[in-house]
């Protein structure tokens, strides 16, 4: 891997999007307690970088699948933050006319196929996706997120064989929710996981590539993926990337920053503190963008309240797409 | 003495501990079964140590398939699925191995093991996490199906399946976990394949399962004096007493099935057949039931709400049947 | 012309030729397929390429998931599951992402797959390959369960299953394999969700799937003329094609269903019960099940013939039904 | 590993349970030709190395987990060959009343539990087995037999993982049955089952040892799982042993050699002739062996033709053990 010269536009919009998706889900947990979203689910606070790293180098014809804790993974590939949030409150206007919620959200037109609520659920899926590529021959990708605890899955390591034995054009990102986080936290484990320290340790069984990153350095995740991008489009098969990352606490006054005991594992903080020594990031700009993005949520929100519980007719439409 | 009063998961723990006490072959794993979290296993760990009582990663056909094993040897293992419809990842297991074993082998082996999972819709959490599915193990030979509609029977139906020698699947509705009732301290069992009727009645027969027998007793409630409604909690599902309900019909000549599984080849489905088969002369009117629609659970509560069985479903299903 | 007699086998395998020639987008995988012994896939790879027709390693989950996938991506892929039984490794993909992919994205995305499967008991090989287990599939919402039952609607099932829209279990009895009829040698198909009355009657309904279509017809043989059978070949189980069953009902006022899947909360069960809902004003009497009974198939000959379904009992049933 | 010294009579006991195999195996093939054995099934004819050198280190209190293969294994693990033979015939004298066939049969009181038909399917059921000796603290172990395709398996791969997790006393054996043999033998392989050649090197994904060895050279499986049972039995945790292996045709004359082409991989004869250098085996001896195998197996063939089939109330019978 060399390192990329990435340009002052990329940075910024790295930053913009670990904004954007901390704003979006500091709104979400608002609404829930509000009991505008019906249900708990999973946050992605303190992954932000893992998702903005990763979907800067997918375009809407190339796929993502995820996970139980995928509002990073969609926003950051291209969701409509309004059709989103009123997909999270249940309402017709959401992207799946609120029949998915959080666990099962699909939106074909970015490639964010789909949300999953059974871990490693997505995972052969994206299979699929990339077979799609493979056989169409259109330079396509696809990129299937699933944690260090769905790593273990059955249909997760059958996945890795079949994608390295046909070789797709598949990328695997595992993000890994630092168990050595978890110890120096001094929590206690009794039996572990995982049976090793790293996951991308699998990838040599499965006879491809694979590292292991920092998942809360949006550049390191950034380059690492652009190779394995780089190579499942030409052909070089599929790579297991895989992302530490610590899952923090978000807040309900629209903070983007971390608490400060959570900072150093706070992509947000981390590069904004880079990018402003880099002289990229203003006092001035920062605001701009968060302002920016407060507002695309804000509009966002109001555009999930404004939105129609869905007709009940519709609990019995579409178990077929062929009729009856 | 005042009668005790307790949660339906603090009658499932006590269960546990009162099993792990008096038995060291039985054992508790899964996922974060020893987190302080998590109602039913709670304090279990500090109990009876970590040898006993294990947190699983998240692999169902390896830990669900290890208390197939282990249950062989002579253990008594107590295996819980976060959510049954995470058994989906692991029905081989559960349909080849934990169901067939005994009769494959002609006998030769046993498989003493309960497998814990929690059931149900009714909180908006959409189609992966909101199932019933006991259908689905019902319909394959060789697993006992349990489902406590109450604290009591939660304790009871929980030590028999532990102690017996067969495998069982025990279905619990999580938002039955806060519902209180009447519970002795000590072990005492419930047995298998005896329905529980629950409320007497001559008019017509309801059979409903889990979390929808308290909504076919509220129905009955709302629908008395007008109308005596009989409602039979069958409490295993395998074994089924099919006596208890053909009586009852026989008495009624009407039946009504709540069910919150799904309806086609359903246990709804398997009560109408047997009522038709066996019941035929007793039926005054068509069988009706009361189950979740051939429909994935959507995530908005009104769509939610719309697909699930209600008090005011059985209602007006019991309406029309009588009226 | 003289009318072409091709066996079942062929008629899927010249299912598989003509759609995959007509259509890009149609491609092959699953265990084995690109073998010459594999009757129903052979010469595709030869004739297609390697690159749409793959053998897959022995992981159903992952290449079932993979068929999904790609099939949500506009593909047509047609996955073999070589016997239903080991399906049971991988129903997290089928139960839900396969069948409900379509509703839960409220319509954003379709799955156009084709899970073909091999089924059925009859040939000693015990109890993890002989079920038919389409109960468990039909069960579930969202997934189409189609069961041909001799040549021609095998291939023009299967030609509809791949043009549609929706997942589709396609179900083959691999006793059926060498079963002759005529079929058209063009593409052609027959519709879901529409019965064939294979023969008229007025004394007795019997539904029939599958294999056991033949021998309701030739139970039906045996008792003509004393006793006249209608004999109802649904040929897809989901959708179910309950306005002829019913129809029927209303003449005959009997209803037996021969299912070879086990009985309890399965096909027979929704047959039977649709019978005490919908037509409990035609029955005259009690309906009758001839199904698997609950119990794993064992691999003696003797005892697996022992539970089977069979002409013998499909005679008996109809013959107390009516006598 | 360092090399055992193997005493004689193991060596003989050794050949005597591969020959007592291939002999038991052309005897059901000769049963199956005549319709007295109803079904066909997996043969383990070219593999017996394994199985032998395999369960020579495990007593009856110790168990292993088979596959669609397993008339090896189960003959190697003690099975008694009138009721295993009995039970391929249907019968009711068989060791699970004629309802298991081939394909799951049981026998606790050697520690055979058991063959399975689904791949894979009995890998999980094993950690149990290993589980209840880590419990009891008895010093048993428990050994899993699977092959390459099997060992793609959501299931095998998520056991590897608990084994290794839980330091579980399990021994994963592999039978590998040779892709390049397969290469060789010029079969056109469009996808490979495996992304690697070699199954062991998975072992390093789960953090325990692996190793690969000659399947067809009983004295090298015999080494490599010595270590691997002591290492288990002394809370070492598990092992993944892969053993190539080429599965070669039986035949119905009942001869033990391997046709002239399959000799260089037929254990029996590579390990004939070694012991016969060594001057262990005499011909004499060896005439002794294989008319005392055929003598017991031929019994076998009485005990199970005289047999009746099962009465046919059995059929309902033993679905749950403690009624109804
Ligand atoms: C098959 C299955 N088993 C269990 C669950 C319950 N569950 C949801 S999230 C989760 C933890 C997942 O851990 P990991 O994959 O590391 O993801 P993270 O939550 O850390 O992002 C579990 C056990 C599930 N949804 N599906
Ligand atoms: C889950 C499952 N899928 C498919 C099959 C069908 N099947 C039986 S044996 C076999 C090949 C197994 O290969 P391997 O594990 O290498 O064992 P070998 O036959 O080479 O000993 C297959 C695909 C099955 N029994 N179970
Ligand atoms: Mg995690
Ligand atoms: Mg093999």
């Amino acid at each position: 891997m060399f390192d990329l010269e990435i340009d002052e536009e990329t940075k910024i919009e790295l930053y913009r999007t670990m904004v954007r998706i901390r704003t979006f889900e500091n709104r979400a947990r608002v609404l829930i307690r509000d009991g505008e979203i019906p249900a708990r689910s999973g946050f992605y606070t303190g992954q932000e970088a893992v998702a903005a790293g990763v979907c800067a180098h997918l375009s809407p014809s190339d796929q993502i699948g995820s996970t139980h804790r995928a509002l990073g993974h969609l926003i950051a590939k291209g969701c409509d933050l309004k059709r989103l949030m009123a997909e999270l409150c249940g309402k017709s206007s959401g992207l799946n006319k609120g029949k998915a919620g959080p666990y099962h959200i699909f939106d074909p037109s970015v490639g964010a196929l789909g949300a999953n609520g059974i871990v490693g659920g997505s995972v052969p899926m994206v299979a699929g996706y990339a077979l799609a590529h493979q056989l169409r021959d259109d330079g396509g990708v696809a990129v299937s997120f699933f944690g260090e605890g769905a790593s273990n899955q059955g249909g997760v390591q059958e996945t890795l064989n079949l994608a390295a034995c046909w070789n797709l054009p598949l990328v695997f990102v595992c993000e890994n929710s630092s168990p050595e986080v978890q110890r120096m936290l001094g929590h206690e484990i009794d039996y572990p996981q995982l049976s090793i320290e790293r996951v991308s340790d699998r990838a040599q069984a499965y006879g491809i590539p694979g590292a292991t990153h920092d998942g809360w350095d949006v550049l390191e995740v950034y380059n690492a993926v652009n190779d394995a991008v780089i190579r499942a489009k030409e052909g070089g098969g599929p790579t297991l990337l895989e992302f530490k990352v610590h899952q923090i606490e978000g807040n309900l006054e629209g903070r983007i920053e971390a608490r400060d005991d959570e900072k150093i594992w706070c992509p947000i903080h981390r590069f904004k503190e880079r990018i402003t020594d880099e002289g990229i990031l203003t006092t001035e700009l920062d605001e701009k963008i968060r302002d920016e993005e407060k507002s695309k949520v804000g509009e966002a929100v109001e555009f999930a309240l404004r939105g129609t519980v869905p007709e009940l007719i519709e609990a019995f439409k579409g178990v077929f797409a062929g009729g009856p | 003495m005042a009668e005790r009063v307790i949660t339906y998961s603090e009658a499932l723990n006590e269960a546990h501990r009162l099993e792990m006490a008096s038995n060291p072959d039985v054992v508790v794993f899964g996922e974060n079964v020893s987190s302080g979290w998590r109602q039913v296993t709670k304090g279990l760990k500090e109990e009876f140590g970590r040898e006993r009582v294990r947190d699983a990663p998240i692999t169902e056909t390896a830990f669900i398939g290890m208390g197939v094993g282990a249950a062989i040897m002579g253990l008594k293992p107590v295996v819980e699925l976060m959510l049954v419809d995470f058994g989906l990842v692991a029905m081989d297991q559960i349909l080849n191995q934990m169901a067939k074993s005994h009769y494959m082998s002609g006998g030769a082996v046993k498989v003493p093991m309960t497998l814990r999972a929690v059931y149900g819709a009714g909180t908006s959490s959409a189609a992966t996490h909101s199932e019933s599915l006991y259908s689905l193990f019902a319909h394959m030979p060789g697993i006992k199906v349990v489902i406590p509609s109450n604290p009591y029977d939660a304790k009871g139906l929980l030590i028999e399946s532990i102690r017996g020698d067969d495998p069982v699947l025990f279905m619990e509705h999580r938002l039955l976990y806060p519902m209180e009732g009447v519970v002795p301290e000590e072990a005492y069992t419930v047995p298998f394949g005896m329905a529980n009727l629950v409320r007497e009645g001559y008019d017509v027969t309801v059979v409903a399962t889990g979390l929808m027998v308290g909504k076919a007793v509220e129905a009955a409630d709302e629908l008395s004096p007008k109308c005596s409604v009989e409602v039979i909690d069958p409490r295993t599902i395998v074994p089924l007493d099919e006596e208890t309900i053909l009586r009852s019909l026989s008495k009624t000549g009407r039946l009504v099935i709540v069910d919150e599984d799904y309806e086609r080849c359903g246990f709804s489905a398997e009560v109408a057949a047997i009522a038709a088969e066996k019941g035929f002369q007793h039926l005054d009117a068509p069988v009706v039931r009361v189950a979740t629609p051939n429909v994935p659970i959507p995530y908005s509560p009104v769509l939610e709400k719309h697909l699930l069985p209600s008090k005011e479903k059985i209602v007006k299903a019991i309406s029309q049947l009588v009226g």
